[in-house]
């Protein structure tokens, strides 16, 4: 049976690398001069006033894709809200505080609001600079979890009610929808980037409705890695099994 | 000198996922895909994608190891409550 | 050197996929398949990134360079890639959610043995 | 090209060859040790990528690197401490070692761009660098003790 299985992937493995290799000869060469989506793409980011041509593309050129990308996130979350949920056999057993050396816990502390302001800064400047809504959310999001790691479970929940982050992970979705209907109402397509001025290029204010889809999806981001983070360390740390079922 | 260190940067990843799936143990394998989410970023900086860099910094260098590390101790817990049941 | 440099980059991202498919099919441990998964994922990131690609450029963030005065790589790809990094790690987080719940469920999370439990 | 781009080359196949040999084989302490390691050669390296390409907007992958790699360790040091405590995960040599060939590459990007608001981030950027590898080493040799619970 495993001898078969492992001949399958071989012969099964083999005729994928013949192909790959042959697609991988056929495609126009790395490094190439010709890109002709990359070129309109930037020009149309320019004509809008968005310095950072990524999110440009992400929040106003494809931002109906994003809209797709954030709602695999919010499903995702709840998929694994209900998988991890405490079942009936499971109770809760509040665990013992680590011992944590006090450097450790000195630089948890100190590294924690420096890791928010950050994760807020490259939330803030995803139009100008690289970064954006995801990039900053996921830092900001990790930064809170730096109490878990140099303090204990229980500091964690203490700033953490469960509650609010799952609030503001259906308002920011919903945010982003409204934006998108704003557009629709003003007499445009959905998400069209045309309803507020564009600015002036390369300052905080610039690129129309991309500052807000993209403050937007990092409030989303940031309350959906909390909630995800939050059941998988209920279940690490806190639910335990009854003894004996 | 641009293209050398593609070179390098690539052949470095290469082996790393090699190396990330041939450690069959997952704490040990944590390990190895956090060094290649921190490699993987700095092949997207050579590759001139510094935002696509930053988003594999923050899901590869933290989130991703303490997800698969979450779940490992989890199952051992259960394994170790299991046994003293017994 | 010019020739393999123009394929280099795809056939690592086919070998870094092969290889990852290789360690899903022979996994013995669900977390270390999820692991496996997440290599898989990165070879379609490396594939993307060097499609868009262009010799001697730099990336198209006019932040702190002035518009058009140096070439630059193409911006769609990267945000495929940034949706695909996200849609990536959801994945790999709703999949270890599930093998935590199998694990709950069946006490192994050996995928032979998941088999044979169910007959 | 330039020097800038030779100097991350080097740190990257060089700090990135070493570190993925540590963290592949040995015991469970020497790998945690390398996963460390890496944060050490790779942000230096993104700092002078930075410089080498003359876009400044770079460095912040570099500041995200310094912030996030030593939680990533911190995150070994406290789900792996019972396996840690077992042995010795001290490396002060090492990480001395590291933190001084960062401060290095930090206070050469600083010359080379000059006093300004770029100087001050690079200075920030150098002091969470070599702070969070001093701390996470701390942390790997005995800085978790009874995480049994918790």
């Amino acid at each position: 049976m495993n001898r078969l299985r492992l001949w399958l992937l071989a012969v099964g493995g083999a005729g994928l690398a013949a192909l790959l290799v042959a697609a991988c000869l056929d495609l126009p060469g790395f490094g190439g001069r010709h890109h002709p989506y990359g070129d309109r793409a930037v020009q149309a980011s320019l004509a809008r006033h968005t310095a950072n041509t990524i999110s440009s593309v992400n929040f106003d050129q494809r931002a109906y894709d994003t809209l797709g990308e954030m709602s695999i996130l919010f499903a995702a979350v709840l998929g694994c809200v209900v998988l991890l949920r405490q079942a009936r056999d499971e109770h809760r057993a509040p665990p013992e505080p680590a011992e944590v050396a006090r450097p450790v816990r000195r630089y948890a502390l100190l590294v924690l609001p420096v890791a928010l302001v950050t994760g807020l800064y490259v939330v803030a400047h995803g139009q100008l600079s690289p970064g954006g809504g995801f990039q900053g959310g996921v830092v900001a999001a990790t930064a809170l979890h730096l109490l878990y790691l140099g303090a204990d479970y229980g500091a964690l929940e203490r700033v953490r009610p469960l509650g609010v982050y799952e609030t503001s992970d259906a308002v920011a979705v919903c945010a982003y929808l409204v934006l998108g209907l704003a557009s629709v109402l003003a007499g445009t397509a959905f998400l069209a980037n045309t309803l507020l001025p564009y600015g002036t290029f390369n300052t905080l204010s610039s690129g129309g409705a991309v500052p807000l889809l993209n403050a937007a999806v990092g409030m989303e981001v940031a309350s959906a890695v909390v909630v995800l983070l939050a059941h998988f360390l209920d279940q690490a740390v806190e639910i335990e099994e009854e003894h004996g079922s | 000198m641009a293209d050398a260190l593609i070179v390098v940067v690539l052949l470095l990843v290469a082996a790393s996922a090699t190396a990330a799936v041939a450690q069959r143990d997952p704490a040990r394998q944590a390990l190895v895909l956090s060094f290649l989410g921190t490699l993987l970023a700095a092949l997207f900086t050579v590759l001139q994608a510094p935002d696509v860099g930053l988003s594999q910094l923050a899901v590869g260098s933290a989130l991703t190891p303490l997800l698969i590390m979450l779940c490992v101790r989890k199952i051992r817990r259960r394994g170790r409550s299991k046994e003293d049941a017994r | 050197m010019s020739t393999v440099m123009h394929v280099l980059p795809y056939l690592v991202a086919a070998y870094v996929f092969l290889t990852g498919c290789y360690g899903l099919a022979t996994s013995r441990n669900l977390v270390h398949a999820v692991g496996c998964l997440a290599v898989c994922q990165c070879a379609t990131y490396v594939l993307l990134l060097a499609v868009g690609y262009r010799d001697g450029a730099t990336a198209p963030v006019f932040s702190d360079i002035a518009p058009g005065s140096r070439p630059v790589v193409d911006p769609v790809v990267q945000a495929l890639t940034l949706t695909d990094i996200v849609v990536g790690a959801t994945v790999t987080a709703l999949l270890l959610a599930l093998v935590l719940q199998i694990a709950k469920r069946h006490g192994t999370v050996d995928p032979d043995e998941l088999r044979e439990l169910r007959g | 090209m330039n020097g800038w781009i030779l100097a991350a080359t080097v740190a990257l196949g060089g700090g990135g060859a070493a570190a993925l040999w540590g963290v592949t084989t040995g015991p469970p302490a020497r790998r945690v040790i390398a996963q460390n390691l890496t944060t050490s050669a790779f942000c230096p390296a993104l700092l002078l990528l930075a410089q080498g390409y003359g876009r400044p907007a770079y460095v912040d992958l570099a500041l995200l690197l310094a912030l996030l790699g030593p939680v990533g360790t911190l995150v070994f040091a406290r789900l792996l401490s019972d396996d840690l405590s077992a042995q010795d995960a001290s490396a002060w040599g090492l990480t001395w070692t590291a933190a001084v060939l960062g401060a290095a590459a930090v206070v050469a990007l600083c010359v080379a761009v000059g006093p300004g608001r770029a100087m001050v981030k690079l200075l920030v950027i150098g002091v969470l660098l070599i702070g969070g590898n001093v701390i996470a080493s701390r942390a790997l040799a005995g800085g978790f003790r009874g995480v049994r619970g918790g």
